[in-house]
């Protein structure tokens, strides 16, 4: 390991300070971040250790909606009732990141700025359209989650600016999400394709409002409206769900790699998304 | 599971005791490669091309060796020029030569990652400092991997001197094809002539690599005075040890090497990469050097298997008579000549008793690492093009796959393929059993395919030496030089155990350094148990011999009034009705009075090792929309002869399934368009997980083998040969599709899907 | 860069050293500590033979810095037996779950944080809690078998 | 006479004969008697080759014995991961 240094701020500011001074970067998880600085792909001087930063940590419901601190690893995810319940899709999402030992460790804002587009946990969050809470030396500002990545391993975050937070909105009733990924095993893979559905439906079973967000099909995650356009007033019959397919497979602009084909990411892109509104057509039937 | 057959007087062989070593590896006590430490040493590191092909120019290492801290730094031109000899140092004879210049290359770089220069350095980030301060001058050549393309006229050719053996006409250009080999038996074009069908197919696969999870690892010292000592995880201490003589020119006796434990090796370490740097390093640098390769090290520089091209076309009766079979191998070899595409010719139809069959084999250099053993080496490709045409044959006749291998089977008393008689073998036995089991009888639902396969494996038994030392208190120590991978002490122990008439747990077994024990071939080949165990059993019966000699003296009898059982001597001799029994831990303590300390040492070349036979049975469901396959079972038998200890027997079984489902499904290297792998890492070169396999029932099928005291045969091979057709036919059942070219990714089983559906 | 001093509890034990801030808490384990029973196998947390239980949770100790060590409880394989062997290291002896025995730390700190957080797990949930402990000579059958053996022996002496 | 069947790589030496009947006792008597017959191809054997004897393989063979009538093939050495 090249020669580095370790600061760990307890406050935002202090982080903005720090990431501000030299070539720094922040550190949550770590599972992407030191493998990169042991391959020398990248060769910070600085590293800001985000975990000594009580906004940064801990999950809280507020106004209906969920905030995550970004040093929130995906095992405590998954051991908060109220936000499986509310947003089993995004859970899943972060929960299927490397294995256990992973889990422990990696948050969904290291796995967000990270910038792969195959990040797990960022098509569900996209699909929920939850918000990240950027603090940096102009003081705090809000965006979509979507806006942060830019392409393979860039972020539009500027110099000394970090993730603090993310938010996902209030829940309606009859509402719920879903994410899917194709991986060649059954674990330790990176998505070679990966579909995030957010539902809402009426009493009647009618869809009243759909997102759809595919990961590892373009150079960042993508929201594709039309993919959620395609389920908007139907029951997810066969021909919303041929719709869906199709506008899922019309917006992917992937490339051929060691881990999949052009073709092939582009049909398995359609029918992750089918399934992954069938999961959560259902449970958003389920949920109270 | 298994029983033992006809020996019901065994009290320690086919039980299952604990081995004698678990306590150190489960509390993490146990020394790997890289555990150990000696004092004031330094870190080694290794600098590797970054191109495929490459004529080395210049190396200039001013400023590396200016930095304060580096204590060495070498290139080839630092080590002795090797002459050009095949040595039986690992097991198939390899060339010192070529496995000197892999170690550290002379003129050409000939594979991403082959080692160019290496330093020392008195931390790992002055190392790292050296080795970007050294500077290589490259002219960059064309490389080529495909064995195919290596093989066309026009190819880049690697090595000038090399012109293709067993040809008839001797060629005058130099080539990348080292040599042909082959064999045939009766009239092909006849027997094609006589066929009611013909199946024809082309079949490639990938190289892989033998994906043990500790990486090589070593620390080395040169004394002052020219005696070395080497502490390496490797598959044999002695191979270590001759060939870092052979290599840096020194006697073997002046190395010692100390074997580690070792954390898998599968044929991998059957040959050196880093101990004869270490020693270099150590000599220049004047202290001891630890050098520990990186993941990305062992998959850039260390030997894959062989990938292949291959074409077999079988004819049969409309009963399923295999008359006639053409089989062509072409095997990568790496930079280096020595693919195991002889091996290879040898086991492709050692399972059928063919009347007409040619079988041609191309050995094949190519800019990849130098191929090294895995597993059978050569057996599972062979069989996974062989065993993929005959299930094309079972489905053309309508044919049960276990019947048309049934049909077609070679017993005792036949010929094999490559020549001699087979003896006491337990093919039909192992098919016979994969029909009987519950396995066999599971109904099959949607999308989900059974496949069978079958394979073959030589085991070999060669030098090995065992000793036996009976301790003042007549507890015991078995001493063998064959490093134990799989469990192999608790074999040694009961083996001793059982010839001694004691209990296992009175036996300890331990593994020496060079110097402290006879010479042994290396741990692989599946001879330990067989070869080495055999050496164990004769000395522990030369023990038993002197014990009653010693007890006659005692009792002052003819010794032939002397009957030893259950560690006991008792006196036969009416004429001495007085003689007490006398248990071992009596005559270890009189051992003076009789002659002194009992020890027996055996060294012998093991003859008769006999062949084992494998059948295995997998089924899987394969996704129709996204190409991906489950394994839902899997269930092999094998003729293991007798099993010593049926757990550590199961567990080669198991563990050469698994990495034949991991070879058959997902694993491969990926090179890039400049010959650089992509995938050097266990995230992209994808070894099956733990959520991957159901388990795996291993039938244990005991045909002894009447060479061995205990009629073992060697188990540690056969289970990775069945295992890559078994998983294609069974993807061929589910998808309807036959896919010939492995690893069976879900991108490729979703493109045949959806070509054949036209 | 100078060192940095971190304190932790190693298997119970205060355990101080002086770590470069790029030293990740696996080199500490084993170069600082002597604690070598904790593996290196790929250095990118993918195979799982540094598994150790960092505050109760199993983490790859390549991927986490030695200095995030600080004030945390580490438990190592070189701490898993108390008075004789822990039930999952008897189980992986008498199963032979393992061979070459190179995984087996990663495997049995991993095995223990999974029958902590679930006692009586199927085979299934063993299977997916353990894909990170790559095994290259078992197959994992008798790996498993052993876990989901010691999970019964471990729920039947806590029923007594 | 033993019944001794080279393979291929062997018939280079034998002009491509490959069958042969030998008055030999063992191996190495077989080898030096192969060597007379055909310059070069006892240390071809020696280096390259096992011997199997009555279905057996022998690897460095040289004291092995081979019976009156036994049937011996010249096979490549074997190797093993």
């Amino acid at each position: 390991m090249p020669q580095l240094n370790y600061l760990a701020p307890s406050t935002a500011e202090e982080a903005v300070k720090a990431l501000m001074a030299a070539n720094a970067r922040p550190l949550a998880g770590g599972t992407d971040l030191l493998v990169q600085i042991r391959s020398g792909r990248v060769k910070p001087d600085v590293i800001v250790d985000l975990k000594g930063i009580a906004a940064a940590k801990g999950i809280r419901g507020e106004a209906g909606g969920f905030v995550i601190g970004a040093a929130v690893s995906g095992a405590e995810l998954s051991e908060h009732a109220a936000l499986v319940r509310a947003w089993p899709g995004v859970v899943e999402g972060a929960n299927l990141i490397g294995s256990t030992q992973i889990q422990s460790r990696a948050t969904m804002a290291g796995n967000l700025c990270n910038g792969s587009p195959a990040a797990d946990s960022v098509p569900a969050l996209i699909a929920a359209r939850a918000t990240v809470v950027i603090m940096g030396p102009d003081g705090r500002r809000e965006a979509p989650v979507e806006a942060v990545p830019t392409g393979p391993g860039a972020t539009s975050l500027g110099p000394g600016e970090f993730v603090l937070e993310i938010r996902l909105p209030p829940r309606p009733a009859n509402a719920s999400d879903a994410y899917l990924r194709l991986i060649p095993r059954t674990e330790m893979d990176i998505a070679v394709a990966g579909a995030g559905v957010n539902i809402v439906r009426d009493a009647a079973g009618v869809v009243t409002e759909a997102h759809v967000a595919l990961g590892a099909v373009a150079p960042t995650a993508l929201l594709v409206p039309e993919a959620g356009a395609a389920l908007v007033g139907s029951k997810l019959d066969e021909a919303a769900l041929a719709r869906l397919d199709a506008a899922a497979r019309a917006a992917c602009r992937p490339i051929s790699d060691k881990r999949g084909t052009v073709e092939y990411r582009t049909r398995i892109a359609g029918v992750l998304a089918r399934r992954a509104a069938l999961i959560a057509y259902e449970r958003a039937g389920q949920s109270a | 599971m298994s029983e033992t057959l006809e020996r019901p007087d065994l009290k320690v062989v086919g039980t299952r005791p604990i081995r004698p070593d678990g306590a150190d590896k489960v509390t993490g006590r146990a020394a790997y490669g890289a555990d150990y430490n000696m004092p004031g040493q330094l870190v080694g590191k290794v600098l590797r091309s970054p191109h495929a092909h490459a004529r080395i120019v210049a190396i200039d290492t001013r400023k590396a060796r200016a930095i304060p801290g580096v204590k060495a730094v070498i290139t080839g031109a630092d080590l002795p020029e090797v002459a050009s000899a095949l040595h039986q140092g690992g097991e198939a004879a390899s060339n010192m030569r070529d496995l000197a210049m892999n170690v550290m290359a002379r003129d050409k770089a000939l594979y991403e990652g082959h080692a160019v220069a290496a330093v020392a350095a008195i931390s790992a980030a002055k190392a790292d400092e050296a080795l970007a301060a050294i500077e290589v001058t490259y002219e960059i050549l064309p490389h080529v991997i495909e064995v195919e393309d290596a093989m066309r006229p026009d190819a880049p050719v690697l090595h000038p001197h090399v012109f293709t053996e067993g040809l008839e006409a001797k060629p005058d250009k130099a080539s990348n094809i080292v040599k042909r080999s082959g064999f045939n038996r009766g009239d092909v074009a006849e027997g094609f002539a006589s066929a009611d069908v013909v199946v024809e197919g082309r079949y490639t696969t990938q190289p892989v690599h033998q994906g043990y999870i500790e990486p090589h690892a070593t620390v080395a010292s040169w004394g002052a005075d020219g005696q070395c000592v080497v502490w390496a995880s490797s598959q044999g201490q002695f191979m270590v040890q001759t060939y870092c003589a052979k290599v840096l020119g020194l006697e073997n006796s002046n190395i010692r090497v100390i074997p580690a434990e070792i954390g898998g090796g599968f044929g991998g370490k059957t040959t050196v990469y880093l101990e004869p740097l270490a020693l270099a390093l150590s000599r220049a640098g004047g202290a001891p050097v630890k050098m520990v390769m990186t993941r990305d090290e062992v998959f850039r520089a260390t030997g894959p298997t062989s990938g292949s091209v291959m074409y077999v076309k079988l004819g049969a009766k409309s009963d399923g008579t295999i008359v006639a079979a053409d089989i062509e191998l072409k095997f990568q070899a790496g930079a280096y000549a020595g693919s195991p595409v002889a091996q290879g010719c040898m086991t492709a139809l050692a399972c059928y008793d063919v009347a007409n069959f040619t079988i041609t084999g191309w050995d094949v250099v190519t800019n990849t690492p130098k191929v090294a053993a895995y597993r059978a080496p050569g057996a599972p490709i062979a069989a996974f093009a062989v065993e993929s045409a005959v299930d094309e044959l079972a489905r053309k006749l309508n044919i049960d796959p276990i019947a048309i291998r049934e049909k077609n089977a070679v017993v005792s008393g036949g010929k094999a393929p490559y020549g001699p008689t087979y003896q006491n073998i337990g093919y039909v036995e192992t098919l016979a059993a994969l029909k009987a089991s519950d396995h066999y009888k599971i109904p099959l639902g949607p999308n989900q395919g059974r496949g069978m396969a079958v394979g073959f494996w030589f085991n070999i038994g060669g030098l090995s030496t065992g000793a036996i030392h009976v301790q003042e208190d007549g507890s015991v120590v078995v001493a063998t030089s064959n490093p134990d991978i799989g469990g192999s002490r608790a074999s040694m122990a009961m083996m001793a155990a059982e010839t001694l008439g004691v209990p296992v747990e009175k036996v300890r077994p331990v593994i020496p350094d060079t110097a402290s024990i006879g010479f042994s071939m290396l741990t692989g080949g599946s001879r330990t148990t067989y070869a080495t165990g055999m050496a164990v059993v004769q000395a522990a019966e030369r023990v038993v011999a002197d014990l009653k000699r010693r007890a006659a003296a005692l009792w002052d009898t003819a010794v032939e009034n002397v009957e030893w059982k259950d560690g006991v001597a008792t006196c036969l001799d009416a004429a001495k009705p007085d003689a007490r029994p006398l248990p071992l831990a009596r005559l270890a303590a009189t051992a003076g009075r009789t002659g002194g300390p009992i020890s027996a040492e055996a060294s012998i070349n093991a003859q008769g090792a006999g062949p084992g036979f494998g059948a295995h049975l997998c089924d899987v469901e394969v996704d129709p929309e996204t190409g991906q396959v489950t394994v839902l079972r899997y269930t092999a038998a094998q003729d293991v002869g007798r099993a010593i200890h049926p757990s550590y027997v199961e567990g080669q079984v198991q563990g050469g399934a698994a990495q034949g489902v991991g070879w058959a499904l997902n694993e491969e290297y990926v090179f890039d368009r400049d010959g650089r792998m992509e995938n050097p890492g266990f995230l992209d070169y994808r070894v099956p997980v733990a959520s991957d396999l159901p388990m795996i029932d291993a039938i244990l099928v005991e045909v002894p083998n009447p060479r061995h005291p205990y009629g073992v045969k060697g188990v540690g091979e056969v289970p990775i040969v069945p295992p890559l057709a078994a998983v294609a036919n069974a993807v061929r059942g589910a998808t309807g599709v036959r896919i010939p070219d492995l690893p069976l990714s879900p991108p490729r089983i979703m493109a045949a899907m959806e070509k054949a559906q036209g | 860069m100078s060192k940095r001093h971190v304190t932790t509890v190693v298997n119970g034990d205060q355990a101080e050293f002086l770590a470069d801030p790029a030293m990740t808490l696996l080199d500490a384990l084993r170069d600082e500590l002597n604690l070598t029973g904790t593996k290196e196998g790929c250095g990118s947390g993918d195979c799982g033979a540094c598994t150790v239980i960092l505050d109760g949770r199993i983490v790859c100790s390549c991927l986490v810095l030695a200095a995030e060590a600080e004030g945390k409880r580490v438990e190592t394989i070189e701490g898993l037996a108390h008075e004789g062997l822990h039930p999952l290291q008897q189980k992986f002896l008498e199963h032979a779950a393992l061979q070459c025995g190179f995984c087996t730390p990663g495997l049995l700190m991993a095995s223990k944080a999974l029958l902590d957080a679930n006692p009586d797990p199927t085979e299934t949930e063993a299977r997916y809690w353990l894909a990170g402990n790559l095994c290259r000579c078992t197959g994992y059958d008798k790996i498993i078998r052993a876990v989901l053996d010691a999970a019964a022996e471990l729920r039947q002496a806590r029923a007594a | 006479m033993a019944h001794v069947t080279l393979n291929a790589e062997c018939a280079a030496f034998t002009g491509g004969a490959t069958e042969f009947d030998i008055a030999a006792d063992s191996v190495g008597r077989l080898v030096t008697e192969l060597d007379r017959r055909f310059p070069g191809l006892g240390e071809f054997v020696e280096q390259r080759m096992s011997v199997a004897i009555d279905g057996e393989i022998h690897q460095d063979a040289w004291i092995s014995p081979i019976g009156p009538d036994s049937d011996v093939y010249l096979i490549p050495r074997i190797g093993g991961g």
